[in-house]
């Protein structure tokens, strides 16, 4: 709606969107991590706000959150850490809807404490800094369209992107509801689950490709995906960008384990990151004709 | 599926489909008893869950306290809790849908060993996810839920408590959704869980207000429960919110203290309706024990069937409308409460419900003439925790803990 | 006071007395309902101790064995056996005659768990004598009974089990007779107490008997009891002795074997119906494992509260006059019963109660169309029990016992 | 009725009634401390034949009894140990009923188990064996006298006592049937509970014997006599006789766990006993004038 940088994003051909948790392991590594990222051909950056309760991750984001968390990150840290990045691909800013809501919560019980009262405000100051900061807009994995009237509101109001994502048990009007709401692109989901590198391409992903062929806004495939050549399928089958976060975090957390250099790490992140890039550009390549997808 | 500003549905998109299949199951089955779905469970809750359990004129307590205090004795139902009344509706509810599979989180166990057995029972499959650390503290509902034949997953992450557990469980669920129902333990999580857990559980108040109209030809003048996540909660108060008159008090845990230590994101206490803030945990908006920022503190109570940072939010919703009274006591109160009424009754109770004891103990007189307190569950599994806490402590009312130092 | 040859009253004089008493005021209040006392009980019964218990319909159990089985759930009185029945109506009983104290002996701690909750219920000083041994292997029966403020005395005597135990209540009883009751756990004792134990246990049957006419318009073709002492047992029994088609089995423990060794003076069994002899024990005539000199041997079962070495005189003549089936079953088939109806019905029974499941088994399609077992109590007291003994086996159905190995 | 040694044991003087447990702690010593009874003065000695259960003893006698069965007493044995003593006192057998049943039982079994049937012999093999070697007369605690029909008519067939106790509730109807089938003498029970050594001695047998003033039979008393002075006030109080037993068992008991020469133990007894008949005959001195009982 009003932000074009990230529908600007998929225009020239596959995006390719990583994700990495804000603060993973520390700031300033994870600020090296993601700089790298952008090196590496990201079109998109997701960046993960860790919320305590990361109900839709599997094992390696948890992990990945664990550590950010641990290391300091909150909210503000996170806002800062968008501001100190220094890179020129859209961002986009995943996280649990209760930082979202609390954010303005905190700010009004701090000029509301002297008078006893509690005003809820809602979204709108975790959108407006968000705005300040430079973000593009927002993935709320536990906020369905349902319930996302109020985030909607906001991120219109100061021109940020919501980008909702699509399950492959998400049909009918149900999809509608959603396709109604979303703007920068859907986050396909590819499989049922949580997130988490796997070794095959599902097969429910080509599915949901179809069920959204009638929409217009980018399709971006995640959930699963690990190397150039599951990129390069994935966009094959019609994806306009893939999402990959636990194959990326999984270098972090190895690099994090072994006490590795955080340019040591940045270089293997690059590296996998043009991986993929490079596996989504040969997917585009092969897109005509569309006729041999089955 | 709202209740006021709280409850909704703050799930993962691919959960989505599932709960509005299972709202849609909950309409018809649960609330238009479509194929005698509730004459069945009904029926189950008789024969399998013994069901109705008494309400008892307890003589010693009535005494004590100058008034008439009434028990509604969950602790007789097959398990030794209410959480039957909800694991049974849940499961019969997963086979009307024709699921193959049942998983559900646990913290103490009482949840998990009241899934194991209702899924025994219909025969289904049942997976029970529980926290590493809570694993290790609850060993014999570990094996009970093992020989019942249910799968029991330790998870690692976090500290390995309740909270962990349930988001593992919502995890699977995201993975298995279409042949796996989720059954949560308590009146929280999306809609329609605390509504249809509120139904479920609502057997209690149906049947003790019949009970206390045939006893005293009237209704009590306060019922009191404890209130952990709050289904015994809702349960015991459901049928009584429309009497006007009949004053609904929810003793949380206090735990060692009120206050919070945001550094630590720890808070020594379960009290999300007395201290904690609105905020969305678990697939619905409510009160929660949270940090400024809104990470979800680990909450602390010597009963850790109350051990949860959030709260059912059409509780909380009737606590801002002033229908129910938030109250807690502390954990030396419960403690004591405990002691009080294994002696003078001969009802050894859960930790849970000797909060609702204690609560009547620090109010006596200001109550009314006729108390009904909800006696959730009995204390068996609560014994060694007992032991522990007592000789820590100087409860003059106990029994000498010398032999039983260090516990069984 | 007498079952043909069986019962009498063989005391010693000092307690002859009390025995008199005793039987006028059973007469009295028990047979005749003076000062309505047995209406007391009931309602005690129902509101406190969670009466009536349903009859069930066990559907796994009657797919598996092509027959409709029925279970009787005295899992789900207070405190999870038929124990208190008995236990309350003798406390009751007391206060009726102005007794100011009562004693109990016990075993497994059961009857003395029973005892010790409606001694506090009814405010009324209790203690109860225990083998040393049993203490050490009982801890959290202990416990709860000190909790219910009993006082919970060792016996050092002999091996220190049931029947040392009960030796020294008697003892208790005969010095402080005037004042005291002696709460006798089972149909066993001089006269009164096998009449008496039997018709406050009998409610079992009582209930049982209507519950069957409402579900299956007719009577069960057999009843199962496991038989110890024998008071699930009689209590199961005594409402159907007059319907002869109903078959009645009192399945006992045949333990590791029927043989005895008389030289140590052990029987590794306590099939006292099945390969005791008559003989006269704590105050009755009735049958007893006994060597060939009269001396009493110890039993031995993997249930410890069948472990006695004599049975209910009733019991011994009915088996005599052909109306009850003497029968046993051996440990490794109660065990593995007990892991089979935890798994596929979604009760854990107690050890006790298995003996009657595994003979059900044993017996598959030889009962008739529609068996009624006696589930006489929970198996919650003998987690750590199933532990050691299912280790020592190879029980196909049993769970993985890896993590538990060495109890809890 | 058909044997008078025990009534005669009582004709001249306070009668002294000693007990302890045949076998204990092993056969041979046991035989010198009963033998050390007669020399100390007994007039009738109490024998027991130790049961597996002895509910109406308290933990003196318990001990004595766990000995007497470890070293291997048994119904048989115990005959033998009769006929083996070298007394010339009354002996009366004191044993729980079972013990006296079985025997019968045990017989008929031997008998037969060719046949396969079982009969109920009762008492009668035991009494027959018990006359046969010289006992006088029975104690079975545990044996009221409702149940005492088949032992009475035994006893009464071979000529043996069948001494009864009267507790200190025995009133009535109850003492009335009591004495119309006692014989030899009656145990009245100096106070309620079960047998043991005490220090004072109880009023409750002074009504006792008021009690029984109206009967003919001898009265010994027991539970709880411990010294000469207590022998002394009970013969003072009117009583025809004292039964004593766990004072002498301690005796018995220490010698068995300072592993002390039989000898010296038997000594210990005999000085004991005497200092209980001395006893009784002071009191029994002390009894005119009657009139100063209270």
């Amino acid at each position: 709606m009003a932000n074009d940088a990230l529908e600007a994003a998929f225009a020239d051909g596959p995006a390719f969107v990583p994700y990495l948790a804000a603060g993973d392991p520390d700031y300033e590594s994870s600020l090296k991590y993601v700089e790298a990222l952008a090196r590496g051909g990201a079109d998109v950056i997701e960046l993960g706000l860790p919320f305590s309760e990361p109900v839709a991750e599997g094992p390696t984001i948890q992990g990945a959150v664990v550590r950010s968390l641990e290391a300091g990150m909150t909210p503000d840290r996170f806002f800062e850490f968008v501001e100190d990045l220094e890179v020129d691909v859209p961002l986009v800013c995943m996280t649990y809807y209760n930082l979202i809501y609390q954010y303005g919560e905190s700010e009004a019980r701090g000029a509301s404490e002297a008078s006893g009262e509690t005003a809820s405000t809602g979204p709108r100051p975790f959108v407006e800094k968000a705005a300040d900061v430079g973000l593009s807009g927002f993935v709320v994995p536990d906020l369905p369209a349902e319930e996302a009237g109020p985030l909607r509101e906001a991120c219109d109001e100061f021109g940020l992107d919501l980008v909702f994502i699509v399950a492959p048990t998400t049909r009918g009007e149900r999809l509608e509801r959603i396709m109604e709401q979303v703007s920068g692109y859907v986050y396909v989901q590819a499989r049922l689950g949580v997130t988490g590198a796997r070794e095959d391409v599902s097969g429910q992903t080509e599915e949901s490709l179809d069920r959204l062929e009638a929409y217009d806004v980018p399709k971006a495939v995640g959930f699963g995906i690990k190397t150039g050549d599951h990129a390069e399928r994935i966009v094959a089958g019609g994806a306009d960008g893939v999402i990959v976060g636990s194959a990326l975090v999984d270098l972090v957390a190895e690099g994090h384990e072994n006490d590795e250099d955080a340019d040591a790490v940045a270089e293997r992140l690059e590296s996998l990151a043009r991986e993929l890039k490079d596996g989504a550009e040969r997917g585009f390549a092969q897109r005509e004709p569309q006729a041999e997808r089955t | 599926g709202k209740f006021g500003e709280y409850g909704g549905q703050y799930v993962p998109e691919a959960l989505m489909p599932a709960i509005t299949e299972l709202t849609d199951a909950y309409e018809r089955y649960v609330l238009e008893n479509e194929d005698g779905f509730m004459d069945e469970f009904r029926r189950r809750l008789r024969d399998f869950g013994g069901r109705p359990t008494p309400t008892q004129y307890a003589e010693r307590l009535s005494e004590r306290y100058d008034c008439n205090v009434y028990l509604k004795r969950e602790d007789l139902v097959h398990g030794g809790a209410h959480k039957l009344n909800n694991a049974l509706g849940q499961v019969l509810l997963a086979k009307y849908m024709g699921k193959e599979r049942i998983v559900a989180e646990t913290g103490a166990g009482q949840h998990g060993t009241a899934t194991a057995m209702a899924a025994a029972h219909l025969d289904m499959p049942c997976e029970v996810y529980m926290g590493k650390r809570d694993i290790n503290r609850q060993r014999p509902n570990v094996f009970r839920m093992r020989l019942n034949g249910s799968t029991v997953t330790p998870v690692t992450a976090g500290r390995g408590t309740l909270k962990e557990a349930i988001s593992e469980t919502m995890r699977d669920w995201a993975t298995n959704v279409e042949d796996t129902h989720y059954v949560i333990g308590s009146v929280v999580g999306p809609h329609p869980f605390p509504a249809m857990v509120r139904d479920f559980q609502s057997v209690i108040s149906e049947e003790a207000r019949g009970q206390m109209r045939e006893k005293t030809g009237g209704l009590p003048d306060a019922v009191l429960a404890c209130a952990g996540g709050g289904s015994n909660t809702m349960g015991a108060f459901a049928e009584f919110v429309d009497d006007e008159d009949v004053a609904l008090y929810a003793v949380e845990a206090g735990g060692s203290s009120l206050s919070v230590d945001e550094e630590s994101g720890v808070a020594p206490n379960s009290a999300s309706l007395s201290t904690g803030r609105e905020g969305v945990l678990h697939g619905a908006r409510t009160k929660i024990l949270q940090d400024r920022d809104g990470q979800i503190m680990e909450s602390h109570s010597v009963s850790s069937g109350l051990d949860y940072a959030g709260v059912g939010p059409e509780l909380a919703h009737l606590v801002d409308e002033g229908r129910v009274t938030a109250a807690n006591v502390d954990d030396d109160a419960a403690l004591t409460a405990f002691h009080r009424l294994s002696q003078l009754e001969g009802i050894i109770p859960a930790l849970e419900s000797a909060h609702a004891f204690a609560y009547l103990e620090e109010n006596r007189g200001e109550l009314g003439d006729s108390v009904l307190v909800n006696l959730s569950g009995r204390g068996d599994k609560d014994l060694e925790s007992v032991i522990e806490e007592t000789e820590k402590r100087d409860i003059d009312i106990a029994p000498d803990m010398t032999e039983f130092a260090g516990g069984f």
